[in-house]
């Protein structure tokens, strides 16, 4: 299993039966894959779908059925359809219990950076700010740095996309909780030693004291 | 009141110096036979754009703007578009970004007589500059001001002759809110039938929103 | 024909083609009965219909169809429904053309008041404040006075519905409209007077140089 | 999650002193069987309650009202429910009318987290007493404030068993919002289907609203 499959599956354990949950691009929708047995979640795709499925197999796409990516996926039995408004009053509104994304920069103080690169050309947030904002838990998973440079740190540089919103980092090195006093290591993945993991983060971690191993 | 009418003839709405309102979430419920007859038989510019995403390198829009004719956009994600992109490194004031829940939001209210709204979206981003910021219930919030436009294009899977449409499943998102936010709405449908043959619960647009009905080239 | 209906009828002669048209409780129901041959209206129930029709027939009623009186109706084809935000932001966005409703007292100011009378019990404005400040054009359409007391007035004395807003008054004295310099008679019934109505308002009126008969 | 249960157990969640939102517009929407479960199993009081319009004679709601355990009202017109006119006679502190769209709107912003919002309605009227009046665009508007219940009862008439509810014709009206502005949002069905024969376009609160499903009485 490859670090994102290994971070997506470590994922799927956070989320609960009855679960309202919105997957970000990317790594992120790899978790649906992992959802454990006996938990039944309810996919959003933030532009006005409840209870999304997988990907349409090829010679069945409906381009009106489509993800938030823009590719053309199925719906499950029990679905439901709304216009953006509406959709994003379900999110702002509290309805989604887990939002799941990326990250350019998390801080330990839960601030996010994950839709602008000073000097790069600017996508546009879409609908992150509303998503990090209006979900009740909100978890980062994505590799723990860039290549090696940190993407974990004491204060995010990049332009933010919400302050004080992230709830929990799941990373190939660990999974890691934002308290109030910073960022603490729960779980550490198998061969790895607390300084490897501080090493590769950019912020003093807190160390939990029943650090557990990280299993997907 | 006869609403049926051709894409070239309806597009006449649009007129310089207009704020255009496009309906679509990437391709899905995107107006292209509508926005297809601006590019082609319409000289209508110095347009603003407000649209969720305008489009990808597949859709006419990024045409209608390689011809120059759009000043300014209003949207939330931009990177399908390389044009747009573009834009807005050549003129940061030419394109403005909204978290896309409040984009959904303005336009909305802006068909709904509200002047503005309080989002806790945006607070301590970039978002908030120039915005007031206000706090309710210990919790900081933004004013968001409605978003209107003088023409909307949408699309629609049914539509009857009166203008009631449906849009189904992913394609409501942002063109059943711009349809009653704006002075002229055009709506494209792939199918137009006999009022009465819709299902009055499945309009997602009363038809009274609708001040042209174009057959859509998407059949 | 009694007054209400002489009233209704002459009402109904203002809808054009096209119009989407909001009639009160009372005497504004009355004018659905008399829309002109060639012209198509909508009507708009506020609490989520457009498109309403007659009164449903004994024995077909069906509960989950109402007016705002709370009365089984029929809907035409070409109908929709929605829910009460939706129907309000119709009115409120300026998308019915013309609401007809009765008053308590209506001032040359176009002030309306229609919902309160102190010291009575108060029965809630329920949706005639927004009507009145939504709609593109309101006709108060009622009899010109409460058995002989003014009820069109230089100022209302009762709590206002809304400032400003009343665009005609259509009585079975006459048909008036508000104007910036105040209370313009357009129409007068047949067999009176300019000083039979004057003496029937309590403001004082300003007479159309083109001034015609009334016709239903 | 099995959601399915009686009327009685799920009014359990109502507490004295809680906000509780009830839709219905008249008996059009009404949720009788839940109201007669608070009346006969609950003793729940001090309740404040929301509701368009607090039934009517024939309604439940104006029993629970007759046993001293509705302490408040927010409601928009209240003349087809005596008790309640005769509260605001009593107390009139105890009794806050809206214009009903503007209790519609508060409602809506209570279920999507936007604080408040301006609306025209209202202004230079006795409901601008206390509210900040503010001027856009040359147009003067009342900011308005976000309502919300501890628990809401709304009726449909067709439920999926996951909570998918469709709310036929004008049975819509402040139950689809309320169900979305609650902690814990109880269902009333006139019939329960199992999940997926509900068709996704007739949906008008997705399920993950409902926290309990209860069959209606009126069936």
């Amino acid at each position: 299993m490859d670090a994102k499959n290994f971070i997506a599956k470590r994922v799927a354990r956070e989320l609960k039966d009855g679960d309202v949950v919105n997957l970000g691009i990317g790594l992120p929708t790899l978790i649906a894959n992992y959802v454990p047995e006996g938990v039944s979640i309810t996919l959003q795709a933030e532009h006005g779908i409840l209870g999304a499925g997988p990907a349409a197999k090829e010679g069945e796409e409906d381009p009106e059925i489509i993800n938030a990516g823009g590719f053309p996926i199925t719906v499950l039995p029990g679905a439901s359809f709304f216009d953006s408004a509406t959709s994003f009053g379900i999110i702002r509104g509290g309805h989604v219990d887990v939002t799941v994304l990326g990250a350019l920069q998390v801080d330990e103080k839960g601030n996010l950076a994950n839709w602008m690169v000073p000097g790069k050309r600017v996508p546009g947030m879409g609908g992150a700010m509303d998503l990090v904002v209006g979900a009740r838990k909100v978890i980062v998973a994505m590799e723990h740095t860039a290549k090696g440079s940190h993407k974990i740190l004491d204060t995010c540089t990049f332009p933010l996309t919400a302050v004080g919103v992230v709830n929990q980092i799941i990373t190939e090195m660990g999974v890691m909780e934002i308290t109030e006093d910073g960022i603490k290591l729960t779980e550490i993945a198998q061969g790895l030693t607390v300084e490897d993991v501080q090493s590769a983060t950019g912020a003093k971690l807190i160390i939990a004291d029943n650090l557990a191993v990280m299993e997907s | 009141m006869d609403k049926i009418t051709t894409a070239a003839e309806a597009v006449k709405a649009v007129k310089d110096g207009d704020t255009l309102l496009v309906g679509g979430f990437l391709m899905a419920g995107s107006p292209e036979t509508l926005i297809k007859a601006l590019l082609e038989t319409s000289s209508a510019k110095n347009l603003t754009v407000v649209s969720n995403d305008t489009g990808t390198v597949d859709s006419n829009m990024i045409k209608v703007m390689k011809q120059g004719r759009v000043k300014k956009v209003h949207g939330s994600y931009i990177g399908s578009n390389p044009m747009t992109g573009q834009m807005l490194i050549d003129d940061a004031d030419s394109v403005t970004l909204y978290p896309q829940g409040t984009l959904a939001e303005k336009i909305r209210c802006g068909g709904a007589g509200i002047a503005g709204f309080y989002t806790p979206v945006g607070v301590g981003t970039v978002i908030e500059n120039g915005k007031e910021k206000r706090t309710f219930d210990g919790k900081d919030y933004l004013l968001e001001k409605a978003l209107r436009g003088n023409v909307a294009f949408v699309k629609a899977t049914v539509a009857d002759k009166f203008g009631n449409c449906f849009m189904r499943g992913s394609t409501k998102n942002f063109g059943a809110l711009m349809a009653r936010a704006a002075d002229y709405v055009i709506a494209e449908a792939k199918k137009i039938v006999e009022v009465g043959e819709l299902d009055a619960e499945l309009v997602t647009i009363p038809g009274i929103f609708i001040d042209a009905l174009v057959q859509s080239e998407d059949v």
